[in-house]
């Protein structure tokens, strides 16, 4: 019962399940800013910016953007050791999530334009980059 | 000129929910305005890691009680597209229902909340006092007044017989002859006017760029819905975006009023249009890959991103909620305003405090 | 004699003081609901304080993080007795659903003494006038009771 | 264009119309039939097979099959009706009313006979420990 | 006036008018409950209000405060007893407005930022009624040639007639004396402040006890004044009193707050022409 799904009554016709892909697009950390601004031009919008952890080095942050509900998603693989860019200054709305990641995932970016100094959310006490999975040490300033 | 901080929050009688703003005033003109966060961060992403998904709906739903039915309907829909599983006819348009109830809900509370915010106590009761009647739906056909939990993966969890369906009809037309009656103190009165009309202006330009959503953009003149993506029975149904053009606090004011007639609305259309048939599609697995999904909130578009590695926990769960977006529009709209004011301007993107910091 | 009248006084008048220790909203609107017309705590005298200093009961929801602990306490500490805490559901209660999250403390009786505890997620607005009924008993029976 | 005080009308209707106040807790409105109140449980059905306690969002069940005890901590349950919906033998239900509030931290702890081996006796039932 | 006259007034001015006030405070929370469709709450609840608040734990920021709160009530206190002795309109008005003053005085003695904002909005309030009363009382003095209370009910016609447009200049001042909408900008009953309580902010416990019977006494003052304007009969006086608080009460329930600016700006611009229509008429008339 409780290894395959949750409905009351489990007598199920199995579906084939794909493994779900988000297109995205990798590129480069430094040509970043370029692409946004490009993006910029044709009228795209800024979104979020999700930070996935993925193993010990490095994670991902996927900088999504909109144009009448239309997505785009790029993405950048990050080192944990290095500091990452901020977007913060060509797109102002980019601050609060930079910070955010800062905070949960002890990332740090460069340039911010409104820096929390990694007490965006977290007080000292528990201020231990914890969606991090597989890495706990926080770059320090 | 002397520079005095005024503390905005944590504890606000205004506010429900603790946001706290340093206000730098000079002779009550605020000049600058850093907003400071983390008083309701909980960390709930986190908890993927250790609740399987159907348990995260119960969470997700609690990222925020006032839209609980639509943030579990977008964790619905994105592990629902990230499995292939479609939920029944009967099903998609129950979720239309509630979350249009949910929405005319919270598009209720905050025309009070906002009420309040420049002391018009009389509306803000008569306000409450018509949501209250969808309160009493949502207690008696989901059992809870606030978090409905009505989702599940693949449908959801309670049927309306047709007797309820009637009365919610009537009840639902009581709202709206209550709602109109106070069209003309929500629209034209002298005062409320003079404190809102040109109060906190977003332009166009900077709402889009800044990244606002929901009434707060579509109060700008953009009309940018996530109900036009037709997810769940709204591609069957008929939905225009609000659009105002002023971009101030009254232009939001007027967007989340005729958002909630427009939302009696699509309940009526959904509940006439109402298929027979199943209410959950049964399925089996766990999902895997990379996905996300949006919905329209009462506060704007919500976000979200799914990584999941074939097990029954997401490996990574990330909400972007309206709020969020609407906070660096915020930081923009308040230099330049006087502190009367900044109570009005900061309810008009109806901050949800509870949804930005999860 | 006057002090029997100051009793009563005490009962008959509690201002309220609502803080939300990072709830869910759920609760904080069913708080705010009481006041409304359909339920009208007025009745008892309960008038919504935003200010601390002249409030007797704090109303508390949500889970209780570590930043706003420290407001939660302070708050508290301004308040002049004789005073009583209300914890409004499951999250003030114990954490509710979030007790496992990174950045809880899990319920406001780890921070401040808590008079009355009201369950429910939400807690109806039913109970919460039954949570200030409770705690007004308690202001009957004395300072000491609270 | 504007009007001075349109909501005149609507608070004189109000002044000569019934209020609307519910005179909670002098008369106490009937619940609604599907309205999910306090969690409680036939502890004589229950076959403690722990699937509420796996199932459980807020992780506030815990089945102890050996002693056949089944506890639920009231004030972390989230009256979210999961448990009631996978108990195969659907001996959980929400009565229709809220729990009472209290002043002291309880837990509702319920005694019942755990199964032997493949024959279910009829469990004694022992009131609420509160 | 013999001994028992000023004693009876005494008393009246002391111990009756409060208690009237009181009530019509209670019946006031009432009635309002009422437009918004709500039960509200007992008649007495206001003297339950004071009762608790004398009998609270006394944190005080600051001596100073203590002092301030006295005074304000010595002055309101004072202010009524006047009235009730037929003294001098002027002396009165004075004697008020000092007591009014010790009020900011003690909320900007603290340096909590919405005490002082709520004490700088209570100045700008006292700085727009105040130019109002004396209108008015300049009204009164041309109508009966005296500032004394006695000359105005030595005469045989209502001053209502007389000055109907200096009689709504006083309504006006009312409502910013009783804080309600929409000039209920430095602190309200109701705490949904953009500056929490205002000036009452840091005055806690018996000493916002205190404050809150010294605005009480206040309240009389005004009344009085009202009454004024009916002095010929105790029906026509019950009923222009219970009229205008009714009107007080509709008002404050069909308006939203404003600004302080829009409070200056409309009390001084409706005040200045009813008064100086009014006044013209009353010279030239």
């Amino acid at each position: 019962m409780d290894e395959k799904t949750y409905s009351e009554n489990s007598a199920d016709k199995p579906v084939e399940q794909p493994k779900a892909v988000l297109e995205t697009r990798q590129i480069q950390a430094g040509s970043l800013k370029g692409e946004i601004l490009l993006l910029k031009d044709q009228g795209y919008r800024f979104v979020t910016i999700t930070c996935v952890d993925l193993d010990q080095e490095s994670v991902d942050l996927i900088y999504t953007f909109d144009r009448g509900l239309e997505m785009v998603h790029l993405r950048i693989r990050q080192p944990k050791a290095e500091s990452a860019p901020s977007v913060s200054d060509i797109l102002f709305a980019a601050f609060l999530v930079e910070n955010e990641i800062q905070d949960q995932f002890g990332i740090c970016f460069d340039g911010l334009v409104l820096d929390f100094q990694n007490r965006l959310y977290l007080e000292e006490e528990v201020a231990r980059t914890p969606f991090c999975r597989y890495n706990v040490t926080r770059n320090s300033k | 000129m002397s520079k005095t901080i005024i503390p905005f929050g944590p504890q606000h009688p205004v506010l429900p929910e603790p946001i706290h703003l340093s206000l730098t005033l000079e002779d009550e003109i605020v000049v600058e305005a850093l907003p400071a966060l983390g008083y309701v961060h909980r960390g709930l992403e986190k908890l993927c890691e250790i609740r399987d998904i159907n348990q995260m709906i119960q969470v997700v739903e609690r990222v925020c009680g006032i839209c609980s039915k639509i943030h579990a309907q977008c964790f619905c829909l994105g592990l629902e597209k990230m499995m292939n599983v479609e939920p029944p006819p009967r099903a998609e348009y129950l979720r239309v229902v509630w979350s249009e109830l949910h929405r005319i809900h919270s598009h209720l509370l905050w025309l009070g909340l906002f009420a309040d915010s420049f002391g018009f106590e009389a509306l803000f009761y008569q306000l409450w006092k018509i949501r209250e009647r969808v309160m009493d739906i949502n207690e008696a056909t989901a059992g809870n007044r606030v978090i409905i939990s009505v989702n599940v993966l693949g449908g959801v969890r309670r049927d309306l017989s047709a007797e309820q369906v009637r009365w919610i009809t009537s009840q639902l037309n009581m709202v709206e002859q209550e709602l109109k009656d106070l069209q003309s103190t929500i629209l034209d009165d002298y005062t409320i006017r003079s404190r809102t009309v040109g109060k906190g202006i977003l332009t166009r330009e900077k709402a889009y760029e800044l990244g606002a959503v929901g009434p707060t953009l579509r109060g700008s003149g953009v009309a940018q819905d996530c109900r036009q993506l037709g997810s769940s029975a709204l591609k069957h149904l008929e939905f225009q975006p609000v659009v105002e053009q002023d971009g101030d606090s009254f232009a939001r004011n007027k967007v989340r009023f005729l958002e909630t007639l427009q939302s009696i609305s699509l309940v009526r259309q959904a509940l006439k249009g109402l298929p027979k048939g199943e209410i959950k599609t049964k399925f089996k697995g766990s999902p895997e890959g990379e996905a996300v999904s949006r919905v329209e909130q009462p506060r704007g578009e919500l976000f979200y991103y799914f990584k999941a590695n074939g097990t029954k926990n997401l490996e990574r769960l990330r909400i972007r909620t309206p709020t969020f977006a609407n906070i660096p529009p915020l930081a923009a709209m308040l230099p330049g305003i006087e502190l009367a004011d900044v109570p009005v301007i900061v309810l008009s993107i109806d901050p949800c405090i509870s949804c930005t910091e999860r | 004699m006057f002090s029997k009248f100051l009793q009563k006084c005490r009962v008959k008048s509690p201002w309220v003081l609502h803080f939300d220790c990072g709830s869910c909203n759920g609760c904080d609107i069913e708080t705010l609901a009481v006041l409304t017309p359909v339920y009208d705590v007025e009745r008892f005298g309960i008038i919504n304080m935003g200010n601390p200093k002249h409030a007797d009961v704090l109303l508390v929801t949500g889970t209780v993080n570590h930043r706003n602990k420290k407001v939660l306490r302070n708050l508290y500490d301004q308040m002049p007795s004789p005073k009583a805490v209300i914890a409004i559901g499951a999250c003030g209660l114990s954490g509710g659903v979030f007790r496992e999250a990174f950045n809880v403390v899990g319920g406001v009786d780890k921070v401040i003494p808590v008079n009355v505890y009201v369950p429910g997620c939400p807690a109806k607005p039913e109970a919460i006038i039954d949570g200030v009924v409770r705690a007004l008993e308690l202001f009957q029976a004395g300072p000491e009771g609270v | 264009m504007f009007k001075i005080t349109p909501m005149t009308a609507t608070v004189i209707k109000n002044l000569f119309t019934r209020k609307s106040t519910r005179p909670y807790p002098h008369v106490v409105r009937e619940p609604f039939e599907l309205a999910r109140g306090e969690l409680y449980i036939d502890i004589n059905d229950c076959i403690f097979c722990s699937i509420c306690e796996r199932k459980c969002p807020s992780q506030c069940i815990s089945v102890d099959k050996k002693k056949g005890l089944w506890t639920c901590d009231p004030f972390a349950c989230v009256y979210c009706g999961i448990c009631m919906g996978v108990c195969p033998t659907r001996c959980l239900h929400h009565k229709k009313t809220w729990r009472p509030v209290a002043t002291e931290r309880e837990m509702i702890s319920m005694q019942g006979t755990p199964p032997k081996a493949k024959k279910k006796s009829s469990a004694g039932k022992e009131p609420e420990g509160m | 006036m013999n001994t028992i006259q000023i004693i009876m007034a005494l008393i009246a001015g002391l111990f009756l008018a409060p208690l009237a006030v009181g009530l019509i405070t209670g019946l006031d929370r009432r009635i309002t409950a009422r437009l918004q469709s709500r039960l509200g709450p007992p008649i007495l609840q206001p003297f339950y209000d004071i009762g608790k608040l004398l009998g609270k734990e006394a944190i005080l920021t600051n001596q100073w405060m203590a002092f301030c709160s006295l005074a304000y009530l010595a002055g309101a206190v004072i202010s009524v007893v006047l009235f009730f002795l037929q003294s001098d309109l002027l002396l009165i008005f004075f004697v008020q407005a000092i007591g009014s003053v010790f009020l900011v005085m003690g909320a900007l003695s603290v340096p909590s930022p919405y005490s002082q904002a709520g004490a700088n909005r209570e100045l700008l309030q006292i700085l727009a009624y105040e130019p109002l009363l004396i209108l008015v009382i300049v009204g009164i003095f041309l109508s009966t040639g005296s500032f004394k209370i006695g000359a105005v009910y030595a005469m045989d016609q209502p001053l209502l007639f007389k000055m109907p447009l200096l009689f709504l200049v006083l309504g006006i001042a009312l409502t910013i004396k009783l804080r309600k909408s929409p000039f209920d900008i430095s602190g309200s009953h109701h705490a949904h402040q953009e500056v929490v309580r205002g000036v009452y902010t840091e005055y806690s416990g018996p000493y916002l006890g205190i404050v809150e019977i010294a605005h009480w006494f206040e309240i009389v003052l005004f009344l009085c004044l009202i009454s004024l304007f009916w002095s010929t009969g105790v029906v026509g006086l019950v009923i222009l009193l219970g009229v205008t608080y009714f009107a007080e009460i509709l008002v404050d329930n069909t308006t939203s707050r404003m600004t302080w600016k829009w409070m200056i700006g409309s009390a001084w611009s409706m005040g200045l022409v009813f008064s100086l229509i009014n006044l013209l008429w009353l010279y030239y008339g």
